[in-house]
């Protein structure tokens, strides 16, 4: 459902990062994206890597708490693999624009922007409030051809619940022209409490259920963020070579996201 | 008593966490800032109410976490919310009352930058961006900086500014009618600078125990000022650094173990 | 806490009405009250019938499902008791308004009010957007003076957790400076289920229990609407002295809602 | 098989829920729109997603709601949402193919007044107002108008448009750039318009059994326009009645009982 040039969201705030389904996207050799999350993360570390991408809109580039995004730097610095063209936002503007295409409005209106060099390089604009006058930033909606992303549980019919940290998945599922969703679980009944974060099925499109796809991501009730994962990516990460082979063995030479994690087994290392 | 042993590290945590008003509400970023807040918890201000970008509000984790959505941090919260309600109706909301920043360079007007170094279409450095920190400089009732202080970090004059402190000085701030009064103090590991009440140049006010005059001008890239009345930090107590190792202990243990 | 002159929310979407709260304001005889809600439902029509109020922010003034609000009509048709201004608005208008009070925004957007004949007679106006040159609607933030809401419960430090149909009650909280909150229940603990609508005890001025302080609105999981009381209402309202004796009769003369609720209970009809 | 008796408005509401595609997203008013969409989701369309503006989404009353936000609306639905995200992500967000409203008035291009009748500002009745109705008139893909026909309601020119149809006809709705097409059909008690192709005026197109064309044209404070091919709707089957008295019944003893 992903082709070569297809505007991208994989998203998930540090929890629920749909890895199983970004990993299928490396293997299916996609070319020339236009990726879209607040927190490329490890996931876009890997896409743009594997010269996947050829822009990024996002707001924090970084492996949180660990330091850089390798691949992510050497695409900008050293334009290795490929060039990467940046649109860069703060997070309050990539939420205000997240929020304006779930609501089918051009532009999402925020305070935000003010006396930072961001506007010199990204699309936002400052429009004057018609009743006070005061000068607030104006941000062109985000509406990804496809947004992916990964839940705890779906029902039979489809339906897709998540609870915990819920990021800006429900906004990014809503802007989007396709929806893919992996789930940890599909159940025969969602017992969603009142007011859960529900996906009613007929705003989904594909769901399939990947045990286990948001590794090293967490998904909550499930399994635990695999934090020394994350450590350790800084390392492999930090060269081509070793990035290479990486990939090669254990993204590459899987056919699937099971296969990937017994890959890892066999070289299960201490932190 | 035997004189206590700490770290300079150490030392700019606790001066950090003892400038947290109890009660107050901490919009906290990742790393420096979260260890002080936690800690400020953890010791004098246990009714902080800890809030992170990743939508957790009142959170009360046990060790650190290592990203900004770590589980224990929604599982510990009074709420979780989204990402746009977190931003639009808590912190562009006014419900903020400290907003606390890490950098990787500051220039004299506490202005931060946190994108590049060098040209922004090529740079020698690219650093991770702005995430929140814009925003929580602009939408804060206040603002506290803290980052280890060295030549290549406090710099004469930033390459990109990505989140606004006191901007030109004076009343530039000011006559840009944003919500907060910006940043009050930067701690650092040789002591705590804050804004001059006119001039808005961080001057240095407190130095560290054992740290030199000349040590903190000579470790700042502009003209360091410095108070008339320069005061001495008090060191840290021991109930604060059992409580700050007790904390980094717990949390080296969590973030350990298998991949 | 409310004060003469005050600009007021009460609010609760059909859900959580703070009927006990209204009685209240009532019985301290307030005057020149600005009250805003999104269906005014029958506690406005027993405010503005008691000459509490002189301008009314709303977007439907009905008794859902059985006609009209009579004391709202015969305040708007005949200025009995008292003349009432209207600032008249769509829901989606005062949602928006309601949001960018919380927002601290000085105005709401949305796509909206095209083509009606609202915005000759209320404040909104519109505006271009900067990228796409699409006309929007811009509606100026609510802020309250005062906010008042019902919920089912709180805990000892004063969280209060709500849930079913949550209206805008979040948002009019968010954009009062001041707020009041009557709960069914004050628990040690309240188990609230992950991203549950809860407003922490901060943002809440006072708290108190009551009972039942929604009838003959309805507290999911507590007691349900008394569709027969809305039903009876359209008599009891209909004629300004059957109105007066029964406000004299059950409010007036009552000094909380539990004897309020006892004095009805002496003239049980079924309907 | 003898004649089945049935009244002129389980005729209109019969005729109403027919016109419900199964599996269509319907925003649906309280009253007779509400009725209808019941119907339909409990007779041939049993994947219509009934959306209610209280923010209950997918929800599965058995009985008709006296309120737009009765109990069993949030219990029975697929995902319970607040008002602003009902009325931005929702209905703005495009994500509703039908849009259900009645009305008090209505003109020959199905435009709406709930608002007054008389002068705004001293009028001779106050009507409830707008609510919902002006957005999901616009917003919708395609919206439906049911109410009973009468020439105090089908009148030549409103006293206010609170809702747009086609506005004053021809393509000045298509000029207006709004999401949705607008009103498709109007189903009365008599029977049934819909807007000429490209006058877009309110043509009579069927009648129900048994009602005269000069019925329907003496309730129409308008010359009414009447399809040269004028069809009869065809008569509710058993089974549609026996579903909408037993929703009725239903509903009258839960709204019934002791206050």
């Amino acid at each position: 459902m992903v082709r070569d040039g297809d505007v991208v969201a994989l998203e998930g705030f540090t929890h629920l990062i749909p890895f199983a389904a970004g990993h299928e996207i490396i293997r299916q050799g996609r070319r020339d994206l236009t990726l879209i999350r607040m927190t490329p993360d490890l996931i876009y570390d890997q896409l743009i890597g594997s010269g996947c991408a050829s822009k990024l809109i996002f707001s924090w580039g970084g492996n949180p708490g660990v330091g850089s995004l390798h691949r992510l730097r050497d695409a900008v610095e050293q334009r290795w693999p490929a060039p990467l063209a940046l649109e860069e936002n703060a997070h309050a503007g990539m939420a205000a624009a997240y929020a304006a295409g779930a609501s089918h409005l051009p532009f999402g209106l925020l305070r935000g922007y003010l006396g930072t060099d961001l506007p010199k390089y990204n699309r936002v604009k400052f429009i004057e409030c018609p009743f006070t006058g005061e000068k607030l930033a104006a941000i062109p909606a985000i509406r990804p051809d496809v947004t992916v992303i990964h839940a705890q549980q779906a029902d039979r019919k489809g339906n897709v619940l998540m609870w915990g940290v819920i990021g800006v998945q429900k906004e990014a599922v809503l802007a989007a022209q396709r929806v893919i969703v992996t789930v940890e679980e599909i159940v025969d009944q969602l017992n969603s409490p009142p007011n859960a974060v529900v996906l009613p099925s007929w705003v989904v499109g594909a769901v399939c259920q990947v045990r286990g796809g948001a590794f090293p991501s967490y998904a909550q009730g499930y399994y635990p963020r695999n934090n020394a994962f994350y450590k350790q990516w800084d390392s492999i990460a930090r060269e081509r070579a070793t990035f290479q082979a990486w990939m090669q063995q254990h993204v590459l030479s899987t056919s699937d996201f099971d296969e990937f994690k017994r890959s890892l087994e066999q070289v299960v290392t201490h932190v | 008593m035997s004189e206590i042993k700490y770290t300079a590290d150490e030392m700019m945590t606790i001066a950090a966490a003892r400038m947290i008003r109890n009660g107050a509400s901490c919009f906290v970023g990742i790393g420096l800032p979260s260890a002080a807040a936690n800690l400020a918890r953890l010791t004098h201000a246990p009714d902080t109410v800890l809030i992170y970008e990743s939508g957790c509000i009142g959170t009360k984790p046990t060790v650190l976490p290592l990203s900004i959505g770590d589980g224990e941090l929604s599982e510990t919260a009074d709420a979780v919310v989204s990402i746009p309600e977190i931003f639009a109706y808590w912190l562009q909301g006014g419900r903020i009352d400290l907003g606390f920043l890490g950098a990787a360079q500051i220039d004299r007007f506490a202005n931060i930058n946190t994108t590049v170094i060098g040209d922004y279409y090529h740079p020698s450095v690219r650093l991770p961006g702005a995430g929140g920190a814009p925003e929580i400089a602009a939408s804060s009732k206040e603002v506290l900086i803290t980052l280890r202080q060295n030549k290549r970090a406090f710099i004469e004059k930033l390459d990109f500014v990505t989140s606004g402190g006191h901007f030109s000085g004076g009343d530039s701030r000011a006559k840009m009618n944003l919500p907060g009064k910006g940043p009050t103090a930067v701690i650092t590991d040789l002591g705590i600078m804050t804004p001059d009440e006119t001039t808005k140049e961080l001057t240095l006010t407190s130095l560290h125990p054992g740290v030199t005059v000349e040590k903190a001008i000579e470790s700042t890239g502009w003209a360091l000022k410095v108070a008339p009345q320069l005061a001495t930090t008090e060191a840290p107590t021991e109930t604060e650094l059992r409580v700050l190792r007790d904390l980094n202990e717990r949390t080296a243990r969590a973030h350990a173990g298998q991949v």
